[in-house]
């Protein structure tokens, strides 16, 4: 057992992936020499050599258009994109040809490809620098959506993301990359597309992923000191969603509450309540809530800690739904 | 001669309604067979949505290009094994792909090795109108940093839709090149020996490892963009009756002819064959079969999702119920 | 009164905005001389000249990036884009510019742009033609989209899109481009951002817009003729959305529908769902259902037909709401 | 001076923790104030995060530069009034709104007319790194085609944050400008007057109505990429020493000294002068009000809607029951 950060959690699935596979390439803007701006690709082209860790031109939309050739013969890329504001460049490569390029092709031509993306805000950053826009991948068919929250979850859900043949969207909450937790590699990690639950409660489910797990269980905690009993959920797949712990655990409680910073209109939150409120129609006692960002762009960075979904706003949450 | 009929027959079939619509490559048919025919086994072609005479150089049936324009599928061959791309409609994405995949062959080992059956490239077609795209643009850019074994084969057919050249560029396309750092060539894409000589020759450049050439094959579409375009409403004829002057097939059955390769029976042969062609795809586009409903589902993923086993289930279980009950609701399921 | 296919209609609706404004321009590609693939913008160029009506070169995101430094300089940017699926090209100036500048300028830089698409599938097109993108951009805070669904609709929304000063994303059915309507040039028109019931009635409330107005229609009579009273809202305003008339409607019938071409999963459908579970807890006899294209990629249009949401499909869902 | 002075002390409220970051333009100087004078009133800057330089010729307060880093709002000036646009973070994009803009200029008559108080030009700062982009190519395109009174003025300091300018280019930039038929020249960028004066010809063209020019200036990033980066793991340091023999402030006091245009009481007035500014912006800055939640919720839209509105009385309700009952939940609310 060895404690390491979600950076570097991250870093040593990349680097076992990349022992493990020769075919497993890394590409993106400053990944090389060094290391990406966070780091989580440091000295892996030291390495590996600059074949297969390469620092590109500045283009986004490069990137992930060459990747597509490159997995067309064989390769593996996985596509680093500096923060999340700057994906959108390469968004027509990412939507029309990674995500389609297998239906079209009647599954004979693979995208192994996985696009790394420091997501969400809290650090403090300038503009496009603090974005969340899961939603936008999930509501794009061919693509399948992951988040990690804690190291652990980063060092064994990347190398199964790179293992997967499925082009996959990795986000990583940016703000949780110096947290730390105790890495055991003989452990057998769950299933990529699997939620958890991480906090056991009966009186309401929360659902989080990504950086606002962490909150989550805060939240709970709290709640516990006023004698609520909140179960929470890492959802860990965005898309697909793996409803079966949800299922059960809604009908254990009668009540949920979805959490991202991602803006609330057309956010995970609200499939996440449709779902929830289609199939567990006659345990909901409350209707789902949902607490996000605003819908507003990102604001500028002092106050975006009262932009933020924290403690606060899911314990007042959880509140508005045991009031129902 | 046999890419036009080809095309000459599927726009019969568009016409009959039995193609969604069809991009005719009417005038190209020389800049696509030069360049396809320089291609070897191992080179591997990224067309647009035109490129039906590579596709033949290729060895593809044209069937399945009648299929995708059909839309019973989007290309019913094996891009990897064929070594030719689907069909990309999204103008210059492929550039991109191509460019890719080129790095792929390089960190393969399959370039500069000396070995004419294992050296290989890419080549990746585009239209005038397309090189205004970021994409292609980028692809210069990586193809040029990397010195990746592409060759740019641009069809500047003088149009993009409705608007001219001018639109796109005030200079030669070919000139492009020179930005970017790697050489950029024009030729007479209506002569189908010079295509292939100067294809063939940037081919060799790529798979000896010296990197991007960018071709600009001077042509002309002489017909409609697609079958759901009117051209007369941008263009003046006194244009297509100059290109039609330099109809690349009448130019080169003038040189087989003169040059006494080939005689009256070699073309009474082709013309023959053409017929038999063309009656053999009529036959086998009205017999494509239409894809099944729910084959969609199994494949969007290689690992498919508890999302879509869930709403196939529900589907089979909904279009069964029609089946069980016939006429319960007043619409008909097509 | 004359009568008007829903191509005319938003052709006089833009002529009607360019000749009260000169500041409107008109810029995509194929607009000119050819006056557009599905003839929307035809004569304009010819009656306005190459200034106010632009071929651009072949780039979305050129036209756009553009069209945010002429609505800088004072002029009203009418873009058109050729096809839904290529306005992917164009997303990162929609949504990291168009979309932000008036909240990074503290509303000192308007933008008044309305982007044009026409959208969905059912005419046989070949990929890329047939796509439903909305819910991308009705997530995207900073922008708003609205739908028409019919002629009288496309010209008085284009021309109150083309009069507003935020950046508006504007759909046109393309299937319907060639369905007639008696256009009165005297009427009033309603509030660009309002919803509509377009069919009263008691038993159930389908939503819908663009396109699926017309099926949702359909299916409402057949359902008559089967004793089922069905009320239509056509929603028009996609974001932000009018949840008064929604509210109304659904407290009335108690069981809610939305339907959509686009994928199921964080389509429109999500928002409106999670919001009317919510906004409408104690009314809800049935959860809210979801008729949508199915979460793949647009199929091959030969199957085109079986993907979409027709008239039985609209009508199997009120049959399941009406069995709760 | 004064702009160094302004970049020293915002990297040292930077790491005192007052502003989330800076981008420093330590060692471009030259090119900023070369470029920046020569804009006349009516020109249109369009700059990426680095120009803090033409920002000071643009008259921009400087605590405004610092408010956009500490994160109080985005850029606290005018950008239509100042003609100066807002920072632009995602590379490139400004160089289409550039173009846009000039576009606007020419529909509005105010090129070309001989008035030297009328005729306008725009001005488009970019990296080198930014070179590789789409959209800055498609700049290119468009204000080609259309003649468009813009001067794209690439400052390239050699690094992209941690990739060397061989990352983009295999040939020096301003010969990007070729491939699109409009001229590209490159200027030492170091040398304020040599600047001064390609910039000036380069606007003056644009302004007569003769089109787009490029403009390399070729100097060195002194400093790290931003405050957040460590430059040491990329690059050595004897090609700083390199470039600090041609700081570009010791090469204009240098030439002002030898010519007797300037002398130590001189310098030391403007020392003085940059004390004072350096004072005024650290209190400025610390004293800079933080904007307050409730107002982002009224700049989405110049129309607001019912959602928001809806959102900004929940928020606000929420936020006073926290000052009616503190201390009933556990976090606090910072
Ligand atoms: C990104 C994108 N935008 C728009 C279109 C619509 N479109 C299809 S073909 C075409 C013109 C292409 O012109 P060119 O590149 O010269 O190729 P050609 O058709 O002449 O072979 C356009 C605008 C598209 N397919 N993709
Ligand atoms: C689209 C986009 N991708 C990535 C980034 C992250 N990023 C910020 S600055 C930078 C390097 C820019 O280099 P250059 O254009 O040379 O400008 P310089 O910083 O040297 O002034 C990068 C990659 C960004 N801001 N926008
Ligand atoms: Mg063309
Ligand atoms: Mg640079």
């Amino acid at each position: 057992m060895t404690a390491i950060t979600l950076a570097k959690g991250v870093n040593l699935g990349l680097r076992a992936a990349m022992e493990a596979d020769p075919k497993v390439l890394i590409m993106g803007e400053d990944v090389g020499k060094l290391g990406g701006v966070f780091r989580v690709t440091d000295g892996l082209q030291k390495d590996f050599g600059e074949d297969r860790v390469i620092d590109t031109p500045l283009a986004e939309s490069g990137i992930l258009g060459t990747a597509v050739g490159l997995a067309m013969r064989g390769y593996r890329p996985v596509c680093e994109i500096q923060f999340d504001g700057f994906v959108y460049p390469a968004y027509d490569q990412i939507v029309s040809q990674v995500a389609k390029f297998h239906f079209r092709s009647r599954g004979l031509v693979k995208m192994p490809i996985v696009i790394r993306i420091p997501f969400g805000g809290g650090i403090g950053a300038v503009e496009h620098h603090s974005e969340s826009p899961e939603a936008y991948f999930a509501h794009t068919a061919g693509l399948k959506v992951v988040a990690c929250s804690n190291p652990i979850d980063g060092y064994w859900m990347i190398q199964q993301a790179i293992a997967s043949d499925d082009p996959i969207v990795f986000f990583e909450p940016k703000r949780r990359y110096w947290e730390k937790g105790d890495l055991d590699e003989a452990a057998t990690p769950d299933d990529l597309f699997s939620s958890r639950v991480v906090q056991e409660g009966t009186d309401a489910t929360v659902l989080a992923y990504g950086p606002m797990v962490k909150t989550a269980l805060e939240a709970a905690i709290a709640a516990a000191d006023e004698g609520t009993s909140v179960e929470v959920i890492d959802l860990r797949t965005l898309s697909p969603l793996d409803m079966t712990p949800i299922h059960a655990s809604v009908r254990k409680t009668g009540r949920a509450v979805v959490v991202h910073e991602a803006p609330v209109t057309l956010g995970l939150g609200s499939e996440i309540a449709a779902r929830i409120s289609e199939e567990c129609f006659y345990s909901l006692e409350a209707p789902v809530l949902r607490v996000g960002g605003f819908d507003t762009p990102y604001p500028p960075s002092r106050i975006e800690e009262e932009y933020l979904p924290d403690l606060d706003r899911v314990l007042d949450a959880v509140d508005r739904s045991l009031a129902y | 001669m046999l890419t036009r009929r080809i095309d000459t027959e599927a726009t019969a079939l568009q016409r009959q309604g039995e193609l969604g619509i069809w991009a005719s490559l009417l005038g190209q048919e020389a800049a696509q067979i030069g360049s396809g025919r320089a291609l070897r086994d191992q080179d591997f072609a990224f067309p647009t949505y035109r490129e039906h005479a590579v596709a033949w150089c290729r060895g593809i049936d044209p069937l399945h290009l009648l299929g995708l324009f059909r839309g019973v599928d989007m290309g019913g061959w094996d891009p990897l094994a064929d070594k030719f791309n689907l069909y990309t409609i999204v103008i210059g994405a492929q550039t991109l792909h191509a460019t890719g995949y080129a790095m792929g062959l390089q960190r393969d080992g399959v370039i500069g090795t000396g070995d004419p059956d294992r050296d290989a490239a890419v080549i990746a077609y585009f239209g005038d109108g397309a090189t205004s795209q970021g994409d292609v643009n980028e692809a210069f850019i990586w193809a040029s940093v990397f010195t990746a074994p592409v060759v740019f084969f641009c069809q500047n057919n003088q149009w993009a839709i409705s608007e001219p050249i001018e639109r796109q560029s005030k200079i030669p396309l070919y000139q492009r090149a020179l930005g970017f750092g790697f050489p950029g060539l024009r030729v007479d894409g209506n002569d189908v020996l010079a295509v292939y000589a100067v294809t063939q020759a940037a081919l060799q450049r790529a798979r000896e490892g010296s990197g991007p050439t960018f071709v600009e094959a001077y042509t002309y579409r002489m017909g409609a963009h697609t079958t759901s375009d009117d051209p007369t409403r941008y263009r003046v004829s006194e244009e297509l009756e100059h290109w039609k002057a330099r109809d690349p097939i009448e130019r080169v059955k003038a040189y087989l002819t003169r040059n006494g390769v080939a005689d009256e029976d070699y073309y009474a042969a082709i013309e023959q064959e053409a017929e038999e062609l063309a009656v053999r795809l009529r036959k086998g586009c009205l017999e494509l079969p239409d894809p099944s409903p729910l084959g969609i589902f199994d494949q969007v993923y290689e690992e498919t999702t508890p999302e879509l086993q869930i709403q196939r289930e529900q589907f089979a279980a909904y279009l069964s119920s029609f089946e069980a009950a016939p006429g319960t609701h007043q619409g008909a399921l097509s």
